[in-house]
């Protein structure tokens, strides 16, 4: 499915040169070479990325960044869609997310300048670990803090070189940006379902950081970056199973079975139908709740994570019942199937798996309820 | 319109509070107090909101009536007459009806003075709406009707019914059929109620034997019938699928009566079980993901993305997530929700109706799979046949 | 579908007489009378009953009862699945489960002498409390124990002369029948979503009741009759959606729409290969778990909670998928699919969910791997 | 047989413990050794337990192959073997082959001295497996083959295959095939190893260049080879859904290699959580399910209650059970189960092979419809045609 949030027409020309790009620069054959190589990420390629401004949109204008629309988020949501369509790799989810931390009002002053035009000139690589599975102390050091523990199942934890914490010292939270290259940083990159998304353990044994935000600063930071993750994923999701989806009904069309095409079949037309009704809808509560996350909507909250958990679950079925659709070929390394589904796999189980999130949707309900 | 949409919640808002009572967990709906409220929200310019000025309407936008409907939720209103008189018949009669038509049958609808209903299904038709079986045949002065109809909502209750009948029988099945404006009560026509398992004695079965019609009843062209039942049956799957921009007042009637799944959570003491709230986040996550999809999927019809059969994607939704929450309701009920038996158990036993009503999920899957995606019409054995050849079955 | 156990001439002249007997005295006809007349039970009619012979399969011969092949619990099966078949009314399940636990080689001796025959006779109604629904205390008082404290939701509870239920002296465990005609018992009728199968909350105030059983001679017959009862309610349950399926299959092929039969529509003939394999692997599974019982196997219980689950679960889906292929009339009073529907939902819902059937399977599935 | 069940059991117990060793966690199945074990149980009067005497078996019956498969749980055995080889081409030699090609094949084959594959599947041919583009040309001696086959499993390491092949082209399709037994490693042949989303090697694509053939190679009849087909994909039916007679050694394979969901359970420290005790025992329900089943159809399809077609039940519920148990698994891993991924995700990507291989679900469901309820066949535009005029497809 095309997107069609082409809102102004710098969006659209934005959203076309990114299209051109991915298809020529990053296609799926470009993918599979990378795999065979083990690489993550490559540099030289983010570099090359980052000028067609995949980074600046949720960075304000003072800093090097801007919004086409004046909605940054909802470009965003179109550009990481498209992102998803064509399966293109690399760290725009976590890195955009950790920029919208970065920027948000509550963080430090003097923070952004320091890191944003790195960041978004792709000279930098940050990431974001997420909080249920980090486990880190801070204290005062020489320049800046010093952090023990854990970060577990970072994004891109082996090749980041910030990566964004939540830690805290005796008194308070804090947020903090660690240097993976000073000393005291342990990383042991994990086996990722995707190889084109790696992860990595990271153990901290007095590594250095720099304090973004502390105290009741932190939550709001920290709440903020989770909603854009989320959203940037659901959003890259339903690009990618709109994918999968166009790809099933060209072959339906195209595959002759007893001498008439499988579109022909009134078994299949129905699961069609389902899958489509699915697709849509789908991607109408992952661009609901984009909307609600740029509004800051009462309900974002709720409205994210009912995006996070229908998507998370939805996006598999549709992908697998596409690939049974598809019939033995899908299930080859060969098909392009594997490599959305792949990347969907990821998405729904990070940063909140669907259960998680209806949990979060329960205390809302049920509290909001209470309260009301 | 210089008044903005702001200006107008709060002129709504005033004016709810003003004039109408709150609404109360009352049991059945009260018909002769649903036309009054009507006439009302008629006479203070909240009624028909979305239809236009000249046809007793307000002119506004969906958007406007969407506001009103947030502010009216608290308040009594009568939700009944949107099925199918507001949301149904009258666009369809804007659609498809002549000028006469239009002043005459319109502003009394959005008055309250004149509900309608549709004599569309019949005994031994199912999904084949087309495949009519009740006669309308030519008099010296207009029709004379035979035949029967079923899976009428609320005929007894209602003034007027559109009414499809085969006008010639020697074309193909859609050909030959007239769509006729009727007055219920009068000679010939028998209404009998339908006892349906979740309790609700909202449908009808009617039969028609020797019904006298002027010639003016007839609403769009004789023998073009199925163009207006087409208008009727694109209403009806935007109605039933919750995105109508005709739908005055929303929900209350139920949910206040039968309660909700939060309050059987909290009612029941599963307000910390980890597996109820998982049941509950369920249901209220389709929920969401539902309003999220008619907003979508209206906003995009309007904007020409998708063509008119996409309502269809809102009507099967609209199925999975009523059937989820339930399915949810009957799980959470436990033991007692059978054994002494609440609301659950009731709407459990009547819960695929939810997917027959308005059209089965079978067709609305046949409609995106035919019209949307453009995948191959299922063959039909009475393609180009005239209908008196069809097979109609060894049971009829 | 046809029972098909008919594995002796005698067990095969008996379900012939059942079935006869039920179409005639039975019917969804007569049932739908009791319902009007709001009766639960019909006396004369459960005496007629009885003396087909009903309730005597699981009593031992010298006692006046007897099986029919040697395999008394599959041959109550196939007779309550013919029972399930024809929606027939009555507390068979129930009472013959009571049954099976009065004769338990643990019970009292002289216990079954002084009821049995009146129980079998249908002179008598003995019915059971569902122990989690059941909070009894009972001490010795003149003539039996005085019992005091509730059940809950007993089926033909505002029937029975005789409760079984398991209750506590302040040392030990007890199992007794207490007499609901004598003082201290008052029984509220509670709405059951089955008007034939009728169930009442009882609250006893100093009753009266014989012992049936002690200490640890308690647990044992306690699990027998659940373990009957789980089998009966699955065997009926299985008997009723066979038959909702194949009223919806012949209408299949006599329901035409578009000119051709609905059977020839392929999204519909996929349906109803999924229904066949459901209903199939819902009787395979009940009829595995009653083989267990009647053999005492080691994974009798295992077996008995997998097809309560099972049967529970799917039954309802079966019905209601059903209902959606039967359309509209479907939905009305006069079909009898509702018939069917109500029983299903009763067995679903008592004597132990799908969900708390499953935490026994895993109970049975992670102690066993843990001992092994 | 004087031997009874009971004795059998304690006889084969002694034997494996005495000449068997115990099932250890093994990496990839090594085929030579799988033919070795063969040879052993061949040796001790433990193979092709089902089979004939006269063919190389023991001609017992399929409850002692159950009971010496449960005695075998524990030890290594040559699972491999038995798809296609023991449970499928084997019983379709004996129910079509000429007694020399049984003679000659069958003895071998039992005693792991002669593998065998399939070559059915053609890239352009989906479900339609009557659609066979592969032709064989009568020539002077013989015939020679041309064309591609796909999805044969274990083409790699077998020795033999069976290949339909269409011998005539102007009749309609099922009449013009005939069925061959050829020997893979000669010239023409070239078999191409398929890498799998769930890291397996198992199937091949084979291209066929003017393979030449014997007369003698025709198994069953010449244009008769769809009733061979047919025999071959029923026993095919069985295996994949876990109900053939003829398998000799179960499951251990993948179990042990990959672990069960008990194991997830409780290596990942949820055996306490309610939750993960409900997914676990909602796929250790389906298997229980699926057990019960298929003894039941097995017992039913012996007893001549159920048409042999009734096999597609539990290829259909057999996918089911295993892929409930696979999302089981994915839910139960958690976020360690993705980004450090153990074989849940692995099993997880390659979920539909199990509803795709072996004939898909879809076309169970076309069988047991058509088959087993008797509701009338899908309408195919090849049906009557001969095939050299029947559509293939834009693509083909």
């Amino acid at each position: 499915m095309a997107s069609a949030t082409a809102r102004s027409t710098e969006l659209r020309m934005f959203l076309d040169t990114t299209r051109k790009f991915a298809e020529a620069q990053a296609s799926t054959t470009q993918l599979r070479t990378w795999w065979r190589e083990g690489q993550g990420l490559d540099r030289p390629w983010w570099r090359q990325v980052t000028e067609l401004g995949w980074t600046s949109l949720l960075v304000p204008e003072e800093h090097g960044g801007g919004s086409l629309t004046g909605e940054a988020l909802l470009d965003l949501f179109a550009l990481t869609e498209i992102l998803g369509e064509l399966a293109v790799p690399g760290p725009t989810n976590v890195l955009n997310s950790v920029l919208a931390a970065l920027v948000h009002p509550k963080a430090q002053p003097g923070v952004d300048v320091r890191w944003l035009s790195e960041l978004m000139a792709g000279e930098r690589v940050a990431t974001w670990a997420h909080p249920p599975a980090t486990s880190l102390s801070a204290q005062p050091g020489r320049d800046g803090l010093l952090l023990n523990g854990t970060a577990l199942a970072v994004e891109f934890g082996a090749h980041a070189d910030l990566v964004l914490v939540r830690a805290a010292t005796q008194e308070r939270p804090v947020l903090v940006l660690i240097d993976t290259h000073a000393p005291g940083v342990t990383v042991r990159p994990t086996q990722s379902i995707d190889p084109a998304r790696p992860f990595a353990d990271l153990a901290v044994n007095d590594g250095r950081g720099t304090l973004v935000a502390q105290g009741p600063d932190v939550e709001p930071i920290v709440a903020r970056l989770q909603q854009v993750l989320n959203v940037l994923q659901v959003a890259e999701t339903v690009g990618g199973s709109g994918r999968v989806l166009d790809l099933a009904t060209q072959w339906a069309f195209e595959r002759y079975s007893f001498g008439r095409p499988l579109a022909s079949y009134q078994a299949l037309k129905h699961r069609y139908a389902d899958l489509a009704t699915h697709q849509h809808a789908a991607r109408a509560i992952a661009l609901r709740a984009a909307r609600a996350v740029q509004d800051t909507e009462a309900d974002a909250a709720l409205l994210v994570s009912a995006a996070k958990s229908y998507v998370g679950e939805v996006s598999l079925e549709i992908m697998q019942d596409c690939a049974q659709l598809l019939g033995g070929l899908s299930q080859t390394m060969e098909h392009d199937l594997h490599l959305y589904l792949r990347r969907a796999m990821l998405a729904r189980q990070t940063y909140g798996t669907p259960y998680e999130h209806r949990q979060v949707v329960a205390s809302l309900l049920l509290d909001r309820e209470a309260a009301a | 319109m210089s008044e903005n949409l702001e200006q107008f919640r709060l002129r709504a808002r005033e004016w709810l509070a003003a004039n109408l009572p709150k609404a109360s967990t009352e049991g059945e709906f009260d018909w002769d107090r649903g036309r009054q409220l009507q006439r009302q929200l008629y006479e203070g310019g909240f009624a028909g909101l979305c239809y236009p000025r000249e046809y007793g309407g307000q002119g506004l936008t969906p958007q406007h009536q969407r506001v009103f409907n947030e502010e009216a939720l608290d308040y009594e209103m009568p939700v009944r007459l949107n099925f199918p008189t507001l949301t149904i018949c009258g666009p369809t009669l804007l659609d498809t009806g002549s000028e006469e038509q239009k002043k005459e049958f319109l502003p009394a609808a959005i008055a309250g003075e004149l509900l309608f209903c549709q004599f569309l299904s019949e005994p031994s038709g199912g999904s084949d709406l087309a495949g009519v079986l009740t006669r309308a045949e030519r008099t010296a002065d207009g029709w004379l009707l035979n035949g029967a109809k079923t899976w009428s909502s609320s005929a007894d209750t209602a003034d007027w019914a559109m009414v499809l009948a085969r006008t010639d029988w020697d074309v193909p099945k859609h050909q030959g059929l007239t769509m006729f404006l009727m007055r219920i009560r009068q000679p010939g026509v028998q209404v009998n109620p339908i006892q349906m398992l979740n309790g609700s004695h909202e449908f009808c079965e009617e039969f028609f034997d020797d019904v006298r019609l002027p010639s003016s009843a007839v609403l769009g062209e004789v023998n073009g019938g199925w163009a207006v039942a087409t208008r009727l049956l694109y209403h009806e799957r935007a109605a039933v699928g919750g995105a109508s921009p005709f739908v005055s007042g929303v929900r209350q009637g139920q949910m206040t009566r039968d309660g909700t799944l939060t309050d059987l959570v909290r009612e029941s003491g599963q307000a910390d079980s980890e597996r109820a709230r998982d049941l509950l986040a369920r249901s209220e996550v389709l929920h969401l993901v539902h309003s999220a999809l008619a907003e979508d999927l209206t906003q995009r019809l309007v904007d020409g993305e998708l063509p008119d059969a996409a309502m269809s994607y809102i009507r099967l939704f609209h199925a999975e997530a009523q059937q989820a929450e339930i399915d949810c309701g009957l799980e959470l009920a436990g033991p007692a929700g059978v054994t002494d038996s609440g609301s659950w158990a009731l709407r459990y036993l009547g819960r695929q109706g939810l997917s027959l009503g308005g059209g089965s999920t079978e067709m609305a899957r046949n409609v995106i799979a035919e019209r949307v995606l453009g995948m191959p019409r299922e063959a039909s054995a009475d393609k180009g046949v005239p209908f008196r050849q069809v097979r109609q079955g060894p049971t009829s």
